[in-house]
């Protein structure tokens, strides 16, 4: 072995976190620039013109719940009032199914409990027909398509009806008719992937566009990277996604940050960034509208950072309080989305207490009936499942002779 | 001596390693303040600090190639990637820097860098959280791949594995992380209680460092029939299953897959004249096909049977159905019957 | 008909596939402007665009990630990896996407994606463009591996994987591109004019589109006294070395690895009762692992000699002793000797 | 095969050259600021300070060869006339080597023709005891170290005095003993590395640097990504240089470049960056004497972008006439490194055309020396070569059974 030559004393720095357990939680670094404050450049900007908004923060909501500023996007009251359930909905899934996984029923569940406004606010501002390249925690995605409950609960739960043939761990969900792209359980693959998807379009004259989402940690992985590269090369309609809840598992966000803003990476690669308050709906939909339309337009990508931040644990086998500040969530400065839309709604006058009391209990019992109506299509442990012999289709699109004798070897070996 | 799961006993070699050679740090995702995913480095940052216990960046590439630097500064890394299936993004570092430094340096460099990865199913972790990817590193010439099957083996094998100055690739079962595994389905013994290793011999480890040397197989099982090749959850396995049909096989736990230990192999061969080969890996070009090809380069004229494969199916793990896909005690025994029956 | 080189026999099913397809493109590291460094795709990118032979940057892995994504968007993207050596960075798009989208998404998606790339030694490029990585390959589910050993099969195999739904990675011996090789060493025939595929039957290629089905062995050569197993440049030493010695022996060029043609495997060995497997790559978990793994299992009855392999080094590949390393004639021949000496 | 559905007119954007074949170069886009337009700023300086660096040129030399600006770095005359040494030492080696793969003596060769400045300038702007991890562009590199050149003609003949005992391409150097790190042929991968040793001097307190280089199309690598993202995560004491030769054998530098410059990705990881005339090799020593004293004294690294031009061929298995314009070389404004060094020593009075003219022979005449002893040593087709067992050496520390058998059968079957 070598010899041991290390002194006590370290130069290595390693960064700390927001918030460790015992420790009182300062968010004051973020100094917020104020709601309104940016302005909203045109669709053809060049990407040094979007520096500011690459180190600010795209905000609409003001602390009252009002509309500020040029990113203001102007949505119906109708368009508010389905983006809040449909956030609520979202959260009321996501309760019932950790309830379901703690009771044994899913093998493993992971909620996007204070990041709704992230998937629901872009989803409502791209197009059916654009290209949606998830990661694990845009179940939003799914609910703004219109994906049937029922179909998503029999994926977790991998029974007769589960179109995934029981072969994924729940929430990876894949929906080829929503134009859903099938979720990888390895992290970021699907970033560059989108960039290939969007250049195709490019590729054949259609104005289609693809978005992509990753979690600040998993922009270390280099298929971040590959995708910033690719998407500037080949001015690749894509929207390229960062949710940053400022957690990976334990790890802080300090260890994939380089001590920057992940939107500030884009420039590098000459794509327009932007940091945006992701719990900020209206802030989330303008900033999508705009990269919609940029790369529609022929403009190429766009690089967006969502702050936000992750209200619960990573998923059902974690427990956040060993890692990080059990106030963390009351010191974290942009608040819940469902609450903050919920307040500028009221503050419209066509929103109350009332409406929202009803529309919840409402969501959690059609939550509950479609749980009822999945169950009887099959549970994991007791099914029915897909026939056993399907675990062999699909590996190729016609079953080869070695899996054919696999097949029947595994009917006589039972 | 006291009894250790097989996480306590990984947590101990790395605790006794570094608390021998400074050079030696632990580095990977959620290793350092956390402890790690499976708990296998926990109280390490509290006792050597954060520069010991390193979180990294979730850039698997990253790390590696971090770590062969560190090498080659003097330094002793054990990295952790936090599955198997997720090794796949270091690969370049794995293949053409890791493993080849030292032959294309003619010798003057060299990178005793180990990598630490739970692998195998039977934890209901689908297709990414299951995998068992070793036969591919067998397949790369300059690095040495491992995979122990008790607490004890794990931390004589990991100690060995630290200190050696190749790199080494040290794939952990993370079935039989916190207890034996015998290949029942959960629903089989409904109620029954967990296996812990505090029932096991395997599960005796002793407090201080001790090596068990990488490239010596371990006879679980002496036997006169039969002998049944394997590594990994698939030891205890198949012990089960030769208990179950009280068959008298030899059972050769390897441990090591590169070295290989081919005298315990060849000689248990040529005395047993049959062969089952073992692993959850899938079969086309598993390590199960080197074994056969190696047992019947050496044994074929004392062979009365064909050397048979029990392995996972050459489709990715199945969630629904992972019992189904886990090579079972039952496979197993039909696969011994058949080699008995045979000639 | 007329005689080509490999290198135009590919470019040739590019073209083919290109005019009658235009969701088919070349995509890689110089193919565009430039054509390849080897000149595979020289003429499509002002024949088609420099969007339909698109120029890339060196990133292996974003390459295959973007073809992926373009498969995904009713494109046949034709990837080239400019050595075979580099493919490595690519392996986590190859194995944990390429390969499981179909399956993990329930048959929802599918991403006909073929990579092309060349392998092996002999051109004394030295450790890093000379390997033969495709057993890795055949060991992931979801993935065809194919690899010619003339330009006619080469130009039928490759429209076949590019009109293919299913992945295929199409591996291209580069020491065969201009001419078929006999395994001589350059010293040993010094001034022996280079050998050149239009004196080759090989080399007779169609000018239109033909097809040669993934998983149809080729049986170069009957005979009765033993079976050789190979693909790629070893067919030709294989046949060279076969002639020298005046062996009455059965060659069998496998083209397609995964799937691979157990029948024609099967039958001849059944007949010969005796085999030797032959390949470039290094021996451990190499592909004649598997081959000799099921040659036993479903012709061990029939075997009167233990199955010998002739591979490659567990090395890398040398650049001084590129002639030791590659199996030889003489290797070859005394693997035959053995095998038809022994019981 | 899937409908085609694909119109003739492509809207990818598939980026530019410099230039083609029959085409005019025009590098009138790269709008040059004049020499020592830049300040120099303090060696704690923050990212986003060096703004003005990443994009702009720290020039020292001017087009008179008088040295300008805050960047002078004032070295005395010995050293200049050592660093315009080596430099047509290089060139003298390079021609050489070159001619001796046309005569068949060497496989293949790579020339670093027109770049000289950048490995001379860096390594004499570096400690003996900092590691080197370059590329295969960095031959310079080892004759400001001070390697035998009997040695380096040995590598790259694979005789019996090769210290890589016949195992690597020409060019592919190792030497241990001089601090410079075995070159990989697999592109990259050396730079997330050196980062790794950086981090372990800081582990342990000392105060060495690690140096690594890529070239401009290597920086799409993910290796490029990770050694910035370590590096700025850990402070890594680290200096990351991008040669920009602007050639990728025949891909321009524009897939790779994302339209910006390269420098300007650094700033992304917060890492200190800028963008230097490579042909200048005052301005050369400079900026690494910075980074430098910047790394050492435990600020963490710097990303430099050294630009130059590839004056030939890739290697010598390339011919650029027939991907770019023959009259790159002579359009190319930053003209060629030893002129301009020549030129500014000729202006301080310290050196003329004989002086030039005596050394440019008797540099020739060492390496023609020096070839005719490597000789003597073997060749690579008729040796002497290290025995040829020793190919099984070194791929483990100690011989394993199972090559010790492959060797007996080597032995056995020749
Ligand atoms: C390639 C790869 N490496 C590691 C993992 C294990 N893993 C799963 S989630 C996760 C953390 C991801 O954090 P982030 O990207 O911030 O997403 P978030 O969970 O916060 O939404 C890790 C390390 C993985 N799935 N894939
Ligand atoms: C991983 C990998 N991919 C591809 C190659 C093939 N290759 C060798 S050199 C080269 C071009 C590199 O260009 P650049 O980085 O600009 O360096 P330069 O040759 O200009 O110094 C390529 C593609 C390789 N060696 N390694
Ligand atoms: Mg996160
Ligand atoms: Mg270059």
């Amino acid at each position: 072995m070598s010899e041991p030559a290390v002194p006590t004393v370290s130069r290595l720095h390693v960064p700390a976190a927001s918030s460790r357990p015992g420790e009182k939680t300062e968010f004051a670094y973020l100094n917020l620039p104020p709601p309104g404050a940016h302005e909203r450049p045109p669709i053809d900007v060049d990407a040094l013109d979007t520096r500011n908004l690459a180190y600010g923060l795209v905000r609409v909501l003001d602390d009252q719940g009002q509309a500020v500023g040029a990113w203001a996007p102007g949505l119906r009251r109708e368009q508010l009032l389905r983006a809040l359930r449909l956030m609520m909905h979202v959260r009321a899934y996501d309760e019932r199914m950790f309830r379901m996984q703690r009771q044994g029923k899913l093998s493993f569940y992971m909620k996007c409990t204070g990041e709704e406004a992230v998937a629901i606010g872009q989803a409502l501002a791209l197009r059916d027909s654009d290209m949606l390249f998830p990661s694990y925690r845009q179940q939003g995605l799914l609910f703004a398509r219109g994906r049937d409950v029922v179909d998503m609960m029999c994926n977790c739960i991998s029974n007769a009806r589960d179109n995934l043939k029981g072969r994924q761990l729940p929430v990876l969900y894949s929906w080829k008719a929503g134009n859903f792209f099938s979720i990888s359980g390895n992290l970021a693959t699907q970033f560059s992937q989108a960039v290939g998807w969007a250049m195709a379009a490019a590729y054949k004259g259609e104005d289609d566009v693809a978005a992509a989402w990753v979690g600040e940690g998993s922009t270390a992985e280099a298929d971040v990277h590959n995708a910033l590269l690719f998407a500037s090369t080949y001015r690749a309609p894509v929207i390229l996604n960062v949710v940053n809840n400022q957690w990976a598992i334990s790890t802080p966000q300090s260890f994939a940050s380089a001590g920057t803003t992940f939107a500030a990476r884009g420039l590098g690669y000459s794509v327009p960034s932007m940091r945006v308050d992701g719990n900020d709906l209206l802030a989330v939909y303008a900033v999508t509208d705009w990269a919609a339309r940029r790369a529609r337009a022929g403009h190429g990508a766009t690089y967006i950072e969502f702050y936000t931040h992750r209200a619960e644990g990573h998923s059902t086998s974690d427990n956040p309080d060993v890692y990080r500040a059990t106030d963390e969530g009351e010191a974290w400065p942009l608040g819940d989305p469902i609450e903050r839309l919920r307040q500028h709604l009221t503050g419209l006058g066509v929103w109350d207490d009332a409406a929202h009391a009803a529309q919840e209990a409402e969501l959690a019992a059609q939550v509950t009936e479609a749980w009822r109506e999945a169950l009887t299509h099959g549970t994991l442990e007791a099914g029915p499942h897909w026939p056993l012999e399907s675990m062999f289709e699909d590996v190729f699109k016609e079953l080869p002779e070695h899996l054919y004798r696999q097949r029947e070897q595994m009917r006589q070996d039972r | 001596m006291s009894s250790m799961s097989m996480v306590a006993a990984i947590n101990s070699a790395l605790d006794n390693t570094m608390g021998a050679d400074p050079s030696v740090l632990v580095m990977g995702e959620d290793v350092g303040y956390f402890g790690g995913v499976f708990r296998c480095t926990q109280g390490l940052y509290e006792k050597y600090g954060a520069h010991r216990a390193l979180d990294t960046p979730i850039a698997e590439g990253g790390i590696v190639a971090a770590a062969i630097g560190m090498s080659l500064n003097g330094l002793r890394p054990v990295v952790e990637m936090q599955f198997a299936d997720y090794i796949y993004p270091a690969m370049d570092q794995i293949i053409s820097e890791l493993a080849r430094i030292r032959h294309r340096s003619g010798g003057e460099f060299e990178v005793p860098v180990t990598v630490r990865t739970p692998c195998g199913g039977g934890i209901r972790g689908g297709q990414t959280h299951s995998q068992s990817p070793e036969a591919m590193f067998t397949h790369i010439c300059g690095l040495k791949t491992v995979m122990p099957s008790t607490p004890y083996d794990a931390k004589g094998l990991l100690i060995s594995a630290i200190e050696d100055d190749d790199p080494v690739i040290f794939f952990e079962p993370k079935r039989i992380y916190n207890g034996p595994f015998y290949g029942h389905r959960p629903d089989e013994h409904a109620g029954a209680r967990v296996e812990t290793w505090d029932q096991h011999p395997g599960g005796e480890v002793p407090e201080g460092a001790y090596r068990i040397p990488l490239g010596k197989a371990n006879v679980v099982r002496n036997g006169e029939a039969i002998t049944l090749l394997t590594y990994g959850t698939m030891v205890h396995v198949a012990e089960a299953a030769v208990d179950a049909c009280g068959v008298d096989a030899e059972l050769i736990d390897l441990r090591s897959l590169l070295p290989l230990d081919l005298d315990a192999i060849v000689s248990s061969v040529q005395k047993t004249g049959r062969c089952v080969i073992l692993h959850e890996a899938t079969r086309t070009s598993g390590f199960g096909a080197e074994l056969a090809a190696v047992v019947q380069e050496e044994c074929f004229w004392h062979l009365h049977a064909p050397i048979e494969r029990v392995t996972g199916w050459d489709t990715p793990y199945p969630h629904a159905f992972e019992w189904e896909y886990f090579p079972s005690q039952t496979r197993i025994a039909k696969a011994i019957e058949r080699v008995l029956a045979a000639g």
